[in-house]
């Protein structure tokens, strides 16, 4: 199997979770943006343990994997977590209007 | 497979504290929730105490993932001497402050458990995780004041740019994996030195040093620093400026001189050049700054490009170079968590009671208080990098580094250094002109700052000075960085 | 005591000034007296002993370091506590300790606003340390923490003490030296690691006759000099000299002048010179040209000044233009007039500036046109002191001021190592240019007397009445007064002492 | 008496002394100090007394006495010494500076009565003896420099003695700066020639050696060219010589006193001193000569003229002290060694005279202008017959001292083999008629006349007539020290000369083709007046005729009755003097010269024709038109270029302050940190607050940061 | 091409689709169904990639407790469920950067794995994966323990209502920001402006002088 069919695929995901990053107000979108460049770090190194490297020993690909899918739920929660806050104090979840401080 | 627990003691040590920090502060009521810090601070001195314990040993253990040496010992120490310090001064902030002191101390030495990890960590999946303990806790610490508008968009825009950074590292760390089939520092550092380097490794490293860029703040992964900083809680905003950003230096020497080593010639020039950036930057927007954190914030981001230089010098290959590179490194951040936690106590200590925080706040605050202000100044001018203060061997540890193998780019990593120093000054002076020369508006009462407040900025002034006299005591780098390989 | 053992006499005249500030540190600031009192007691201590320590030197000897303590410092970068004494060093040392008690004594009766001389007193001896460790510290790293030392209570005395426009005046001071000295810190490093001397000892790198190649030292004095010109200061980098001294209060203006600017060309002198003599010969006609430039230039701008203590200052941009003159020339002569411009120039300027202050205590201005004469007639001993010590300043035989400027050009005309068949036009054409320097000079120092203490004090100070010369002030000067005759009549004083110390360094430095 | 030699330090020593303890203990005392100088100095005279007896008793030429100590090392093993030279030109010097500066301090003691700073006015009259006798004494130039530069001081500082009143501050400052502009040349030239000097010994300065040196060939024509032109710079403004005499008039803003000792007799003679000390140096390089003898003769003549037209008495001595300095420096650049310091010698006691006279006259009407004078023989008979002698001596009547001095000067023209002898001696000549003639002018309109003054004039007081009275007697007794009535071994100029004078070759002549031989040189190139100037027998045939200029022609050899100058000298003194009689015979100018034609007058000048031909067509022209152009020229041209060169130094002043340093160099460094300032308030638009566009900006860092890195390899 | 590399690009097209959707859909709810598909996408893709412990875990953790964690959030924060301007100014921003790194990365990992194929496709299998969770890498496992805990707690802390150790519900306060200008004047424009945000904030705010008496008492 073609190896970089799965990492074109993961690059993609990546892009598009940057995009929605950027673009996206709802904070609870940019949330489900930041899950999609987790995950697609996942489609990686899956697809770089099991085609390249399935006999290593330490399992290190899908472990990672696992890892980053235990950390991203973390994430997730903390992340929710912020923004139920801000909703409280702030009556939105749009991103673009916490710019109190800057410069 | 033996676990090795001696070498893992601080760790464990920490751990137990947080939990029992959180089951105290379970059963505490009112103004007993105080003791949480007390507790902390115990469990603080015992880790130091096994830290201290494993001076001059050497051990590896968990497959190699986690080594103990004294370059590691070290940066424990470092951490330690730190979180000591930030609970110093976060005695009263929360106590006053009615926030969550439990949740606080506990999310405090959780994400201080992740810190000792990073410079024992020998595996892309250990630093990912420490550094995540790390982010995650200090995350919620920046939203501690949850009504607070500036809270809750600190901690906003520091999830953000935090996730979005590590997860461009992750993209990296999966890239490498790629390459060399492990996550071992130094199985990759062997499978890199052997392999050719393709232009995609080269740009996962690259993205690698982005999640590390975004913990110590280098420009272009910065902003978040000064709007976390003034948003969170004062001794978070010290946290995040200090320890985390020790942290993020922890794991980029363990990613840069051992996995990376033979890339180093690729990847310090741009190292350098985003020193060059970062220090130009931060003290260029540090100029316009009326508010005292954010120009502390700012300046920080200027500290951590003078910290960068030493990176910019690495040589694969060139054990003298490189040894003195990372002794720069680990002298900067020393000087740098006494001088720049000094700052934000001082800091803390002028905003408690009264919120004041721009500049012109400061006015006259040698009359209000002699003490803090001496210590500000005494701060700042270290900062500076000035004698008779630590912040001058800090400098000169990475001008030393620059004079190891002189190159032109090392002389022009020097060159910005200097005139950033100088520009550094403009801003330091201001604030050092304002509380010295300046009057206090009529009517404000001198400041009291509690106790434990007072003796860390004491502990840490006189530490400044004493360090800026006799830099040696903070340890004979000579002997330790060698052990940075291995 | 033995100079060969008593190495503990330096180190504690060092260290009691700022053992001094700690002490009145420990006074209430209420007891205002008090407190100005302990500090003539430190710095009269401290001059004591140092005046000792100068009987007790062997002048037989003075080209060899006495009262040396050298003892482990650093040991991670093997930096020493090294202080020692030499004929070079003695009498710049000297001078420091006796401005400094001068200062104190001063202070008993001016301090300008805010007061508060707890803070002024011990800024003034945390100052001085640091002044007089960078003339026996002999060691590159010890030697650079000396020099740094100055920048922070200087920096203070002129933003707290000083004028209206202190604030840009101190951080401009500050900004300037600290920017160039970074310089020499990378210079100093470089010397270390790169020419592969592997010590800071300046006695060693000094006796390994060069270190590196004739590029590494041009590149590396390039570095120093920047450093120490600053410092002097050269032009072009002297502009943060005038609003430092207009500014700065009389007692920061006179250590300024007495003793801070001296640390620049002492640092050639004991630094550059003879640890990096290749870089040095290939710079000396730059740095005669620079001297030179500064000497007709300083004095243009003196000529333009509407402000006394500005005048003064630009005064010494020239001064220590023929300072620099003498080093330029690199030959024994040239140092040993270097050294006594150095002791002249701030014995002459530091005085000047005393007087520049007091006079600024009674008319609250320091324009010319302002106090617009009759000095003489209102303060008849107040101007007959300006007028001698102006005289002196312009270079008139007899006065201290006159064998630094004449020594200068005269080493200048044959300088040394291969310098007189490269560059001997060059080298006449700076000496004639100096020499013209003298009577512009002499045009603005007559001119400004002219001005301020003759004919008839104007309508607005003629019911005014001006106190003559006070008893602190006449105990705080009379020293300086008979060291500035004391030097024109007995130039041995200073040349004598340096003379085998001087032979000793320059014999480093041309072979 | 050897003793008095070895202790000639005490000379300059005893001022010194007196100096400080009038500065000291002067308001304490019961004359206020002033009885201090008096003694002091008359005891520093009887030592010169004694100092000269032993020089010119002793064997010529004496071998001079030097004792000097180590003064300080000055580095590479090189001293300054401090020391004493004692030869005859010291020892002459000695005598007039102590004896002139005695009779002005005795005089101020009634002079200055009641001044405000009368003691402050004694400790400087000593101090600036002392300082005089520095540079006199002085056995290396160093110290020379350091005697030149205190006469400089107590000059500045005695002009505007008078401080209060503006013009005298100008005139002080004026002084001191035109006088330290020459010393730029003295620094300069004593700096160049001790160059030649380093291997010589220790101290470089020393002038014996410099001249002995100079005098064995061993240093280069370029550098004594260049050395002795800047010290004669020195020279030119320190005595006055045009262009820079411009501060010399000036300086009478001075007390009268001040006037005689420092701007007449002494300091300003200390050029030609300074000169006649280097003289075997100078003597090595014909340009210098000639350099200073046009310089000489042009002020000699032209000073001469200006002062025809002062109504300011002090005005017309000083032009006529600028005149005669002039005589002096054309005699040294003639060969006139001898003539020289002969000239200064004498000038020093009548020009003395005569200004102390002035200043009794001043004292007596409270005016320094001569038309508020007149008819003052009356009322001051002692002044009156002082000032005549004083007159006749600077006029050069026969057998005074001025006409000894000034026919040796002229004769030292008329024998020097090029073309500035004969320049000196005819401009001399008619110098000599210009000088008789305004002094005629002086003494007509003073003491003739009816009186113009506002107060009834009364003779001066002992103190001050006997000064005068004197110098009276010297003014005409110095001139037969020089005069030929001495025999060949033993005559001033044996007396004054040194063995390196007498004995050294001067090699110009023998190296350059235009000279090949005294007589044939001297022919072609002076013409007429000196066709026999070569001969040997005025010489002191030492050198080899033809091969080279002798010691002899420097040395001009002993002074013999010239009759043709002599002759000469009386009729232009006649002529001078009659015709100023024909003009202000009545002490008033205004009125018609014709209707009082005195004896005099018509002695000399019998036709009225004559007169109105030689009033309107040589007086008229001269004196209303040459004299005022001179004098224009002087005061508007010469001045101005002084003044213009002040003022264009204030404008660089200016400018270089206000552009170059407020501007460019201020401005560059300030520059720098506003735009520092600039950028980052340019820059911090960056950090908008919007989290979202850090990412992006974050992920275009990224980007760039990949691909440059991605390119590295 | 193999039959793996056909079902991959089936799968691939599903999840890259659910992803472009999720990120582009105006419709809040819709969004987060897209995502749901996009992580179920993904979890065949390891199912393709023949690790199915990992596609199990993917499908458990992410479909299972995420996207409801999503929809929840979604609720919590009341976002108006429905069309709405969910991009924001950025967008141009965002496709020229994301779409940039796009064609940066592709290239390079065509250069890099252009050519790279593996005969047969497998891994490690759960036993496997088991063993080296409790061998090689129990520490992170462990540590992740720890910040499982640390976000827990925190997440509780931050989205609990009660606020403080006094249990009373504080007024939202704001520190004093100082005298930073472009901050106070942003705050002043928008109070003037009526911006509801800003009223909102300013009931609250006690403002710069209301922080400062207290520092007096």
């Amino acid at each position: 199997m073609s190896l970089v069919g799965p990492l074109l695929l993961a690059t993609f995901l990546f892009c598009v979770g940057i995009y929605g990053v950027i673009a996206r107000r709802n904070a609870v979108l940019v949330l489900m943006s930041v899950e999609l460049m987790l995950n697609a770090v996942n489609i990686n190194l899956v697809a770089f343990q099991n085609l390249l490297f399935p006999a290593e020993a330490a399992v290190s690909g899908h472990l990672f994997a696992l890892f980053i899918i235990a950390v991203a739920a973390a994430e997730v929660g903390v992340g929710l977590a912020i923004v139920l806050n801000l909703f409280r104090t702030r009556a939105t979840v749009n991103v673009d209007d916490v710019d109190l401080m800057r410069w | 497979m033996l676990i090795d627990w001696v070498a893992i003691a601080p760790e464990i040590a920490l751990t137990i504290t947080a939990l029992i920090v959180l089951g105290a502060d379970l059963s505490l009521r009112g103004e007993a929730k105080q003791l949480v810090n007390p507790l902390a601070v115990v469990g603080t001195l015992v880790a130091i105490g096994f830290t201290l314990y494993l001076w001059g040993d050497e051990r590896s253990t968990f497959a190699g993932q986690f080594v103990i040496n004294d370059y590691a010992v070290l940066f424990k120490l470092l951490f330690l001497g730190s979180l000591l310090a930030i609970l110093g001064i976060s005695w009263r902030f929360f106590a006053e402050g009615r926030y969550f002191q439990g949740e606080y101390y506990f999310l405090l030495l959780t994400s201080f458990i992740g810190m000792l990890l990073l410079p024992s960590a020998r595996d892309l999946i250990l630093l990912f995780i420490a550094l995540e303990t790390v982010s995650i806790p200090a995350f919620v610490m920046a939203g501690l004041r949850k009504r607070d508008l500036y809270s809750s968009e600190a901690a906003m825009k520091f999830f953000l740019i935090g996730v979005l950074s590590v997860a461009l590292m992750l993209f990296g760390m999966s890239m490498v994996y790629g390459f060399t089939g492990t996550t071992e520092l130094a199985g990759i550092a062997e499978a890199v030195g052997e392999g050719e380097s393709v232009p995609l490794l080269l740009a996962s490293v690259m993205l690698i040093f982005v999640g590390f860029g975004f913990k110590i703040s280098a420009v272009p992964f910065h902003f978040w620093a000064p709007d976390t900083y003034a948003g969170s809680p004062m001794p978070v905003a010290a946290m995040l400026a200090v320890a985390s950003k020790a942290a993020g230096f922890a794991g980029l020497i363990a990613v840069a001189f051992i996995a990376f080593e033979p890339l180093a010639d690729v990847w310090a020039p741009v190292l350098g050049v985003l020193a060059i950036v970062t220090m130009t930057v931060g003290n260029l927007f540090a100029l316009q700054q009326r508010d005292v954190i954010r120009l502390l914030a700012y300046s920080s981001v200027a500290q951590a490009g003078y910290i960068l230089v030493p990176f910019g010098l690495a040589q694969s290959g060139h054990l003298a170079v490189n040894d003195a590179a990372i002794q720069a490194v680990l002298f900067y951040l020393v000087a740098y968590a006494v001088m720049n936690i000094g700052a934000f106590g001082v800091a803390i200590a002028v905003n408690r009671r009264t919120g004041m925080r721009s500049i012109s706040d400061y006015a006259g605050l040698s009359q209000r208080s002699p003490l803090l202000a001496l210590a500000f100044t005494t701060f700042l001018i270290s900062l500076g990098g000035a004698p008779p203060t630590v912040g001058l061997w800090a400098k000169y540890w990475i001008l030393r580094a620059v004079a190891v193998d002189i190159t032109p780019f090392g002389i022009a990593l020097a060159v910005f250094l200097i005139i950033n120093s100088v520009i550094a000054f403009f801003y330091y002076l201001r604030v050092i002109r304002t509380m010295w020369m300046d009057d206090a508006p009529a009517g404000l009462p001198a400041l009291q700052p509690g106790f434990n407040l007072s003796v860390v900025v004491v502990v840490l002034m006189f530490g400044t000075v004493l360090l800026g006299v006799l830099p040696g005591l903070a340890g004979n780098f000579a002997d330790v960085v060698t052990l940075a390989g291995g | 005591m033995d100079p060969q053992t008593a190495g503990w006499a330096l180190v504690v005249a060092l260290f009691l000034p700022l053992a001094g500030a700690g002490l009145l540190a420990l006074i209430p600031a209420r007891l205002d007296q008090q407190i100005r009192r302990a500090a003539v007691v430190i710095t009269g201590v401290s001059f004591a002993l140092v005046a000792a320590i100068t009987a007790a030197f062997d002048f037989g000897d003075a080209g060899t370091l006495q009262f040396v303590t050298d003892v482990s410092w650093i040991s991670a970068i093997d930096a020493n506590f090294h202080v020692a004494i030499d004929g070079i060093s003695l009498p710049l040392f000297f001078l420091t300790y006796l401005l400094t008690f001068l200062c104190a004594i001063y202070t008993l009766s001016n301090l300008p606003a805010p007061g508060k001389p707890k803070g002024f007193l011990g800024l003034m001896l945390l100052l001085q340390t640091g002044m007089a460790g960078t003339f026996v510290a002999f060691d590159l790293i010890l030697f650079f923490i000396f020099w740094e030392l100055v920048l922070v209570p200087m920096f203070f005395m002129i933003g707290m003490w000083g004028g209206p426009r202190r604030e840009y005046a101190s951080v401009k001071f500050f900004l300037y030296t600290l920017f160039a000295s970074i310089f020499m810190l990378v210079a100093f490093l470089a010397i270390y690691f790169q020419a592969g001397a592997e010590t800071w000892s300046i006695p060693e790198l000094s006796a390994a006759a060069g270190v590196g190649g004739t590029t590494f030292q041009t590149w590396a004095f390039l570095g120093i000099f920047f450093g120490f010109a600053v410092k002097v200061p050269m032009w072009p980098f002297h502009t943060w000299l005038p609003d430092a001294h207009t500014e700065a209060p009389t007692v920061g203006s006179v250590l300024l002048a007495g003793v801070l600017l001296k640390m620049g060309t002492y640092g050639f002198i004991r630094i550059a010179l003879p640890i990096l003599p290749e870089g040095a010969m290939r710079f000396a006609p730059m740095i005669g040209v620079l001297a030179v430039i500064g000497i007709i230039y300083g004095s243009l701008c003196c000529l333009a000044q509407t402000d006394v203590k500005r005048l003064i200052a630009f005064s010494s941009v020239g001064h220590m233009g023929f300072v620099m003159l003498g080093i330029a020339a690199m030959n024994e002569a040239g140092i040993q007039a270097a050294l006594f411009g150095n002791i002249a120039h701030g014995v002459i300027t530091g005085m000047l500036f005393f007087l520049a202050g007091s006079m600024h205590e009674r008319y609250h201005t320091r324009e010319i046109g302002v106090i617009g004469g009759g000095m003489l007639v209102k303060m008849p001993k107040y101007g007959v002191l300006l007028t001698y010590v102006a005289v002196a300043s312009l270079g008139l035989p007899g006065l201290a001021g006159f064998w630094g400027e004449f020594a200068a050009m005269w080493a200048a005309i044959s300088p040394g190592g291969d310098l007189g068949d490269a560059y001997g036009g060059l080298y006449l054409g700076l000496v004639i240019f100096a020499a013209i320097g003298t009577v512009l000079t002499a045009g603005y120092f007559l001119w400004l007397l002219q001005r301020v203490n003759l004919g008839q004090p104007p309508a607005r100070w003629a019911d005014e009445p001006l106190d003559d010369v006070l008893r602190i002030e006449w105990v705080s000067w009379v020293p300086l007064l008979l060291l500035i005759l004391a030097l024109g009549v007995f130039p041995r004083l200073v040349f004598g002492v340096q003379d085998a110390a001087v032979t000793n360094l320059m014999s480093f430095v041309t072979g | 008496m050897d003793w008095m030699l070895d202790y000639a330090w005490l000379v300059p020593a005893l001022p010194l002394l007196s100096a400080a303890l009038i500065a000291a203990f002067g308001k304490l005392m019961p004359g206020k100090g002033s009885e201090l100088g008096v003694l002091s100095l008359a005891v520093a005279f009887l030592l010169s007394v004694g100092i000269a007896w032993e020089t010119f008793t002793a064997p010529a030429p004496m071998e001079p006495v030097e004792h000097a100590f180590e003064w300080s090392p000055l580095g590479g093993g090189f001293v300054i010494e401090l020391g004493m030279l004692v030869d005859g030109l010291t020892a002459m010097m000695f005598l007039l500076v102590t004896l002139v500066s005695l009779m002005v301090h005795i005089y101020s003691r009634e002079y200055m009565q009641g001044e405000p700073r009368f003691t402050f006015f004694f400790a400087m009259l000593s101090l600036f003896t002392f300082s005089m006798l520095l540079l006199v004494i002085a056995n290396n130039t160093l110290q020379a420099i350091i005697g030149w530069e205190l006469v400089g001081l107590c000059s500045f500082l005695l002009i505007g003695f008078y401080w209060e009143k503006k013009p005298n501050q100008d005139a002080a400052n004026k002084a001191f700066l035109v006088t330290k502009f020459g010393d730029v040349g003295l620094i300069v030239g004593v700096i160049v020639l001790s160059v030649p000097m380093f291997g010589a010994s220790g101290s470089p300065f020393n002038i014996l050696e410099l001249n002995q040196a100079a005098a064995d060939g061993a240093i280069g024509q370029g550098t004594i060219v260049l050395g002795m032109l800047m010290i004669f710079l020195a020279c030119v403004s320190k005595s006055g010589q045009m262009p820079l005499h411009v501060w010399l008039p000036d300086a009478m803003a001075g007390p009268t006193p001040v006037s005689a000792l420092i701007h007449a007799a002494t300091m300003v003679t200390a050029g030609i001193f300074l000169l006649a000390r280097l003289y075997p140096v100078m003597a090595q390089s014909l340009l210098v000569m000639s350099v200073v003898a046009v310089v000489g003769v042009i002020t000699l003549f032209f000073a001469g003229l200006v002062a025809l037209v002062q109504d300011d008495l002090k005005k017309v001595l000083a032009y006529s002290t600028v005149s005669q300095l002039g005589y002096m420096m054309a005699a040294l650049g003639v060969g006139g060694y001898t003539a020289g310091i002969f000239h200064l010698f004498t000038h020093g006691f009548f020009k003395a005279l005569l200004f102390l006279g002035a200043g009794s006259l001043i004292h007596a009407v409270h005016s320094n202008n001569m038309s508020d004078m007149g008819a003052m023989r009356k009322a001051m008979p002692h002044t009156f017959w002082t000032f005549i002698v004083g007159s006749i001596a600077l006029a050069g009547f026969p057998l005074t001292a001025g006409f000894f001095s000034k026919d040796e000067v002229l004769v030292a023209g008329q024998y020097w083999p090029y073309a500035t002898g004969g320049l000196v001696f005819w401009v001399g000549l008619a110098a000599a008629f210009v000088t008789a003639f305004y002094m005629a002018r002086v003494c007509f309109l003073v003491f003739w006349g009816e009186s113009r003054s506002h107060h009834p004039p009364h003779e001066s007081g002992r103190q001050m007539v006997a000064p005068l009275v004197v110098l009276a007697i010297l003014s005409i007794a110095s001139g037969y020290i020089g005069s030929p009535v001495w025999d060949d071994d033993n005559n001033f100029g044996t007396w004054t000369a040194t063995p390196v004078l007498a004995e050294a070759d001067y090699p110009f002549v023998a190296d350059d083709e235009l000279g090949t031989g005294l007589q044939g040189g001297g022919e072609v190139l002076a013409g007429g007046a000196q066709g026999q100037a070569g001969s040997a027998s005025v010489l002191a045939v030492e050198g080899e005729e033809g091969e080279g200029l002798g010691a002899g022609s420097i040395l001009h050899g002993p002074p013999s009755w010239h009759l043709d100058v002599l002759l000469m000298a009386l009729a232009v003194f006649l002529a001078a003097v009659a015709l100023a009689w024909r003009i202000y015979g009545r002490g008033k100018p205004e009125e018609d010269p014709t209707l009082n034609m005195g004896p005099l007058t018509t002695v000399l000048v019998n036709k009225y024709g004559f007169d109105d031909f030689g009033y309107r067509y040589i007086v008229v022209p001269v004196r209303d038109h040459a004299a005022r152009w001179a004098s224009w020229s002087s005061n508007v041209v010469l001045d101005g270029i002084v003044a213009g060169a002040g003022k264009l130094t204030r404008d660089a002043a200016m400018t270089t302050y206000r552009v170059l340093d407020q501007k460019v160099i201020d401005g560059g460094v300030n520059g720098a940190a506003f735009s520092a300032a600039w950028w980052s308030e340019r820059l911090k638009r960056v950090q908008s607050g919007d989290v979202q566009r850090y990412a992006a900006v974050l992920v275009a860092g990224v980007i760039v940061l990949v691909v440059v890195f991605a390119a590295a390899r | 091409m193999t039959g793996h590399d056909l079902a991959f690009l089936v799968v691939a097209l599903v999840t890259g689709g659910g992803a472009l959707l999720t990120v582009t859909s105006k419709n809040l709810v819709h969004a987060a169904l897209f995502l749901a598909v996009t992580l179920s996408g993904i979890a065949g893709v390891f199912l393709v990639l023949a690790a199915d412990f990992v596609a199990l875990v993917q499908l458990v953790v992410y479909v299972g407790a995420v996207a409801v964690l999503f929809l929840f959030g979604l609720m919590l924060t009341r976002a108006p469920i429905g069309r709405e301007a969910l991009d924001n100014q950025n967008r141009g921003l965002g496709i020229a950067v994301s779409g940039g790194l796009f064609v940066v990365l592709s290239v390079l990992v065509i250069g890099a794995f252009g050519g790279t194929t593996a005969a047969e496709v497998g891994g490690p299998r759960v036993g496997d994966i088991g063993m080296v969770i409790f061998n090689t890498w129990v520490l992170p496992f462990e540590v992740l323990s720890m910040l499982l805990l640390a976000a827990l707690i925190g997440a509780i802390l931050l989205a609990r209502r009660e606020t403080g150790d006094s249990g009373e519900e504080q007024a939202p306060t704001r520190i004093d920001m100082g005298t930073a200008p472009s901050m106070e004047a942003e705050r002043m424009a928008r109070l003037e402006g009526g911006d509801d945000q800003a009223e909102l904030t300013a009931g609250g705010d006690p403002g710069p002088a209301a922080g400062r008496g207290e520092g007096r008492a």
